[in-house]
């Protein structure tokens, strides 16, 4: 028994199963993206005010790093590109090119998913910290003297956990003042980092830029991994077409090239997201 | 209309807005039994005749006739006049159109801060001062739901209810209820006064309404809230306007106000 | 092989596959199978056993609302011994318990069972067959989606003995209950709740787009739209709406998993206060948001639950009032106008959370004009009866006992619509009332009507009419006695969820506690005439009388063109559709019925 | 690498060498517009507007070209089947409505809703 039209197209509707499959898979996905950036929104505008005191406004601002967010949006575009072009060079029946795209493909991907993790660490080991006396920094902190390694949920401190390790004082780093986006800096603004010790009771709150320290942190990781989630599964499924399920090339190379063409519309989707995700939650 | 809710269970309206909302209540039911008795006794009728010892052969056309459409056309049309006649203006009224001071302390809507928490509601009046005592997060507590600041002047006066204490409203003022919790969602609901409005953290919602029978009525708890949900029982007790001034009055003085909570 | 030159010749050979020569063992046959009809059946053995689980659940609910303080007989020492003195001190139900049982029995009815039973077991069994197909498209796919259906159970079911036991914040599990209902245990059964429904979405959302795919695709040759029986239009819209309606779900899902394992505020509010203090955590966050997203998808999930069933209805009317549906083009367009509106009507469960006039004068609209599309469908099964030739056996009984089941169930959706008489009756009896018409005498009679109407083809033997008809009529006793009184208690302003049963408003000899006593014992009626069927359903594998042909009904779908059992691949030769699908009683026709795939 | 041309070439019908050819000439193409777009979307950031209004609708049209680029040319959807642009269109309805009936509501409250707790300063 076989399933008719796994890989020729129906005449009247002109697909193959595995074209309509995806689709409608991508038709839920945007609906599923699409909560996601509806509660980005609705969060956002019914946030309530002077929350967050980098700003004068409530939502956070400014506080991602944009050069390292457009390179990724390049390397994800290249990847786009290159899967289309590995498709095209299936059909001109040109195997070894198609596995070059691949491999510039994966590469990007890895990369992607590389360059995100150092971002996230840098969020990770990044603090907000405001004194009782109404001061509010961002910065670095010490904790008896040792830094945060990379990716070390071990040694992300908050005000409880402080108290609770009864630890007397932090050392902390300052970040340097950043002029704001537009305005010109001002001549003479220190540069360097300033490092002080702050008493631990002074502090009425100090969190590290993760989940829980405020919604936009919230929504920015959850999008954001659920985003790299389909990159990396994307860039399973692509890995395994490249290697080695390509030996079905031999087999029935119009089924593969249809193989392709579908992994490769899932991966153009996810870039899709990112192209509303990273002028969405970077720079607005 | 009304009286015939009441044969089905609805207890006695008891604000001004109610009678309004039963007899729109009581169009509906009339529409649903009208559609119910007329489809039944067809549909009876149509088991009946043509059951196959009755009917051996079928007939492949079946019914010809328009009539289902227009029915359809029927019951649309009845809905939409149900829709833009009562429904929409009825709502309106009842979460848009606020009674509004005119100066007069006498006769003013009266304004209560509801609370709901886990598992009690609490009632807050401005006292007779008419200022609202001065409330902050920091005082906030399960014992202070309304987060009463003690020592602030304005406050020294206004009334509180608080955790499950009966209070009293008076018969023939509106009453505007500002209904918020402090943890979960609750809903305040006031069957006799077919009052209704969810109370959700982070929002304060109005609503109004007007009494007009002295009587005891009991606030439900209508949103499951936790393990109490079931016994979130307020009590409150609608009075004339002169019980109601002199307990208000009491009230104030004996320090039911924010100076409880030290 | 008897088809020639046709372009799907090759699938239709059940000879020609060298590869599957061999016997499959027992984990390949039941297990890992990528048949359809055996998934199908995986998903109806399974659902069934949840649908009798969660009407356990509610029995012993029902127990604790009549008597409420006094230990559950039987089966209170069990939930004593293992859920915990704290759930069940003494035998009694607590009210925790009453919240979690409550909680699970909405969830469970409607993820694990109804649906599954509906969509997973009807939607695979017949689809395939009656669009003349092979099997699905992506079988292995179908595989995948009922191993995690399975899973998710197993979390949900799982859940009830973790420390804290299973979720207990309604089966709408709103924000902020949900989150703090459990403060002390971090996996709590809210979590597991969360972990099990992603698991569910992911099935259902691969199951759909695997329908849809095989709808779209691998129609017979001249099986047209228009030609489809209205049951394969039904799961149509079904899958649809599973599509695109669960998506959010499963985001709403993920964020409030967030809430509740890493202490983000997605759905909590700045200020929240409890006993132990300000709760600690960052704010900001919109209970509401959760609500809507949950909506989205709860309100057209409520027509998955219905759809199938009417589609089931239609199929059983159609064969044995022995002529065409009335007025079938008509109700495939009132199917997909249900489909499309059931997205934009979601906020009529939020009515009283706090909504302008301008909204809820939307919400309402819309929400009157999806009942007409149901008026449209039930009017045309209404009108199918006349003039037909009927014959009453158990699958029809059921069947016509659906439309006044689902007529009082739809009508009382009206004043609940409104969001002026919603005003008085939201979250009370009322409410509960509509929407058991609706799901149990309207979904599970639909159902139980499919499963009578296709036993003889899945297993070559009639289930045993006598017993199916004391099932029928004790059914239908049961429910209207369960639910009924339901409408009252509402109307005298009875709130849901209420784990004493009212006794904290009503006096001691209110008729709302009277009747919580008799609902209670309807239901225990309802129980025992399920004790038939289920010995029906068992003995009549085996012992059934033997159905005479392929055909024994006498249908004209190409379920009924099939072997019984239909073979691995369904069809011995390529089946080819020449007529519309309810050609009964067509002027000279032999048989008094034209069979779909017959030439002429 | 070219040890494959026994295969016959991986045709569906309506594509040939000569058309990939092109085909992957405008994919280059819109690659390059989807780099500039980028550049262009965060050098709006730095210069700086007056009003957010503005900038998010800058933001979000460049952001709907390269969606449209991506989707049109290398998804291709400009020449898909009709079935999948059905499909797509009702998910994108569904997609509209989700957020801005959501956001309507929370807008649209009854009168002198106040969106804090009685509590919250
Ligand atoms: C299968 C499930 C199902 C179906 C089909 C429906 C159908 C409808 N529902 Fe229901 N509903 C639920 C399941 C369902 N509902 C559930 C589960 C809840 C509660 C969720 C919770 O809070 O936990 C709910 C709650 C609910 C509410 C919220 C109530 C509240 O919480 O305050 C509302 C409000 O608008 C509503 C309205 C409607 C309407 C207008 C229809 C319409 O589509 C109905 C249209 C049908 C008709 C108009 C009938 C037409 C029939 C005839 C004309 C023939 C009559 C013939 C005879 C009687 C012989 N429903
Ligand atoms: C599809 C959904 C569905 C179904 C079918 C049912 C079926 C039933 N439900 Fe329930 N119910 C809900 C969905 C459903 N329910 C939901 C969503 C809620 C709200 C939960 C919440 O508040 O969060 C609820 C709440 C609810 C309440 C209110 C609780 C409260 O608010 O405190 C009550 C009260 O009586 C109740 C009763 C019943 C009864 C008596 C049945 C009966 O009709 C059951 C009938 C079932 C059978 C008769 C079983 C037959 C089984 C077999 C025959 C198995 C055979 C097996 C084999 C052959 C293997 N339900
Ligand atoms: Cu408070 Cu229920
Ligand atoms: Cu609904």
């Amino acid at each position: 028994m076989e399933i008719p039209y796994t890989y020729k197209p129906r005449p009247d509707t002109g697909l193959y199963n595995a074209k309509v499959g995806i689709w409608l898979f991508l038709a839920s996905e945007i609906m599923l993206f699409g909560a996601l950036f509806s509660s980005y929104i609705l969060l956002r505008v019914t946030s309530p005010a002077g929350e967050w005191p980098m700003v004068e406004k409530a939502w956070p601002h400014g506080l991602l790093n944009i050069p390292i967010g457009t390179f990724n949006t390049a390397v994800l575009i290249t990847s786009s590109v290159t899967v289309v072009l590995a498709w095209a060079a299936l059909k001109m029946n040109q195997f070894g090119k198609f596995r070059i795209y691949m491999v510039i493909t994966l590469l990007c991907a890895f990369g992607f998913l590389g360059i995100k993790s150092f971002e996230y660490n840098e969020k990770f080991t990044h603090y907000e910290l405001r004194l009782k006396n109404g001061q509010v920094h961002t910065g670095h902190i010490e904790v008896n003297g040792k830094h945060a390694g990379f990716w070390d949920f071990g040694s992300i401190y908050n005000l409880e956990r402080l108290g609770k390790e009864q630890v007397k004082e932090i050392s902390f780093t300052a970040d340097p003042a950043k002029p704001k986006p537009g305005e010109k800096h001002a001549e003479g603004a220190s540069h360097e980092h300033k490092k002080m010790t702050v008493k631990v009771e002074e502090i009425s709150k100090l969190d590290a830029f993760i989940l829980r320290n405020h919604t936009f942190f919230a929504i920015y990781f959850v999008v954001t991994a659920l985003h790299g989630l389909h990159v990396l599964g994307g860039a399973l499924v692509l890995g395994y077409f490249a290697f080695p399920g390509a030996k079905f090339w031999k087999k029935n190379p119009e089924q593969f090239t249809n193989r392709i063409e579908v992994a490769g519309l899932f991966w153009h989707f996810v870039d899709l997201v990112w192209i509303f995700l990273f002028p969405v939650v970077y720079l607005l | 209309m009304t009286q015939l809710l009441q044969k089905l269970g609805m207890p006695a309206p008891a604000s001004a807005h109610a009678p309004a909302l039963d007899d729109f209540v009581g169009y509906v039911h009339v529409l649903m039994l009208v559609l119910f008795v007329g489809w039944l006794a067809y549909y009876l009728l149509a088991l009946y005749r043509f059951r196959q010892s009755a009917s051996p052969k079928a007939d492949y056309v079946g019914v010809k006739s328009h009539m289902s459409t227009y029915l359809e056309i029927g019951v649309a049309v009845v809905e939409a006049v149900l829709l833009v006649g009562f429904a929409v203006p009825l709502w309106a009224r009842a979460v848009d159109e606020f009674p509004v001071a005119k100066g007069d302390p006498k006769t003013d809507p009266i304004e209560v801060q509801i609370m709901g928490q886990q598992f009690k509601w609490s009632a807050h009046y401005a006292g007779p001062d008419n200022k609202w005592g001065k409330q902050e997060i920091q005082s906030a507590s399960a014992t202070n739901p309304f987060g009463l600041d003690a020592n602030d002047a304005a406050g020294k006066d206004d009334v509180v209810c608080a955790l499950g204490e009966p209070f009293k409203l008076p018969l023939g003022r509106a009453i505007i209820c500002k209904i918020s919790s402090m943890d979960v969602i609750h809903s305040f609901k006031l069957t006799a006064m077919r009052v209704t409005q969810d109370a959700i953290p982070g929002l304060t919602i109005p609503a109004h309404f007007t009494p007009t029978k002295v009587d005891k009525y009991v606030i439900t708890c209508a949103q499951l809230c936790g393990s109490g949900h079931a016994v979130m029982r307020g009590d409150f007790e609608v009075v004339s306007p002169e019980d109601f001034d002199k307990w208000y009055a009491e009230k104030a003085k004996s320090g039911g106000g924010a100076g409880s909570f030290e | 092989m008897a088809s020639t030159s046709s372009h799907t010749a090759a699938s239709y050979g059940v000879t020609h596959d060298d590869h599957h020569h061999h016997e499959p063992g027992f984990f390949q046959k039941y297990i890992f199978s990528t048949d359809h009809k055996v998934i199908g059946i995986q998903y109806g053995l399974s659902s069934l056993a949840f649908l009798f689980f969660g009407f356990l659940l509610m029995m012993a609910m029902r127990w604790q609302l009549a008597y409420p303080g006094k230990a559950i007989p039987v089966f209170g020492a069990l939930f004593e011994k293992v859920l915990g003195t704290d759930m069940a001190q003494g035998g009694v139900m607590q009210a925790d318990l009453y919240n979690s049982f409550g909680a699970m029995h909405g969830t469970i009815m409607v993820f694990l069972a109804i649906v599954p039973l509906a969509f997973g077991a009807f939607g695979n069994y017949v689809t395939p067959l009656q669009i003349g197909a092979p099997d699905m498209a992506f079988p292995r796919l179908n595989m995948a989606s009922f191993h995690l259906y399975f899973l998710g159970g197993v979390v949900m079911l799982g859940s009830f003995f973790i420390p804290g036991g299973a979720a207990k914040s309604g089966w709408t599990s709103y924000s902020p209950l949900a989150t703090l209902a459990d403060p002390v245990n971090v996996i709590d059964g809210q979590t597991l709740w969360l972990v099990g429904m992603v698991l569910l979405i992911t099935s259902s959302l691969l199951g759909a787009v695997n329908f849809i795919t095989t709808i779209i695709q691998l129609r017979a040759r001249g099986m047209t739209w228009m030609r489809l029986p209205f049951f394969v239009w039904a799961q149509f819209v079904t899958a649809f709406l599973l599509l695109l309606a669960f998506p959010p779900l499963e985001a709403a899902g993920l964020m409030q998993l967030a809430d509740n394992v890493l202490g983000t505020s997605f759905f909590l509010p700045t200020g929240l206060v409890t006993s132990a203090g300000q709760v600690p955590v960052s704010g900001g966050g919109s209970p509401l948001l959760w609500q809507h997203l949950f909506w989205f998808l709860a309100h057209p999930e409520v027509y998955v639950l219905i759809l199938p069933a009417m589609g089931v209805v239609s199929e059983i009317i159609a064969n044995n009032t022995r002529k065409p549906l009335w007025g079938y083009k008509s109700m495939v367009y009132a199917a997909m106008s249900i489909g499309f509106l059931s997205f934009i009507v979601w906020a009529h469960h939020m009515y009283l959370t706090g909504m302008g006039t301008k909204v809820a004068t939307f919400f309402q609209t819309t929400t009157m004009m999806i009942s007409i599309p149901s008026v449209i469908i039930l009017t045309a099964l209404f009108i199918s009866l006349w003039g037909g030739s009927i014959r009453f056996n158990t699958p029809m009984l059921f069947a016509v006992s659906f439309l006044p089941m689902f007529g009082i169930g739809g009508l009382t959706g009206l004043p609940l619509g409104f969001n002026a008489s919603d005003i008085y009756l939201h979250d009370s009896y009322y409410v509960i009332g509509h929407f058991h018409y609706v799901v149990a005498p309207g979904t599970i009679f639909g159902l139980f009507a499919g499963i009578y109407y296709w036993f003889p083809k899945m297993t070559g033997r009639y289930m045993s009419e006598t017993l199916g008809k004391i099932h029928f009529w004790g059914s239908l006793l049961g429910m209207n006695l369960v639910f009924t009184p339901m409408f009252i208690q509402g109307m005298k302003g009875m709130s849901r969820r209420m784990s004493d049963g009212g006794a904290t408003y009503f006096g001691a000899d209110d008729i709302a506690l009277t009747l919580n006593k008799s609902i209670t014992h309807a239901a225990v009626l309802l129980a025992v005439f399920q004790l038939p069927f289920i010995y029906n359903f068992f003995a009549s594998i085996r012992n059934g009388r033997k159905a005479e042909s392929d055909n024994p009904w006498g249908a004209t779908t190409l379920d009924w063109a099939t072997p019984t059992p239909p073979p691995h691949g369904n069809f011995l030769t390529e089946p080819v559709v020449y007529h519309g699908p309810y050609e009964y009683s067509a002027p000279g026709a032999k048989q008094g019925f034209v069979a779909q795939d017959r030439k002429s | 690498m070219s040890d494959h041309s026994s295969h016959a070439p991986a045709h569906s019908g309506d594509h040939d060498h000569h058309d990939i050819a092109a085909h992957v000439r405008t994919y280059m193409v819109v690659f390059g517009a989807l780099l500039v777009g980028t550049v262009i979307t965060v050098g709006m950031y730095y210069v700086h507007f007056e009003s957010m209004a503005v900038t998010i609708a800058i933001a979000l049209f460049i952001a709907s070209i390269k969606a449209f680029l991506v989707a049109g040319y290398f998804m291709h959807l400009l020449s898909e089947k009709k079935v999948i642009y059905s499909m797509l269109a009702v998910t994108v309805v569904f997609f509209f409505a989700l957020g801005a009936l959501t956001l309507w509501s929370s807008n649209d409250m009854p009168r002198n809703t106040e969106t804090k707790a009685l509590y919250v300063p």
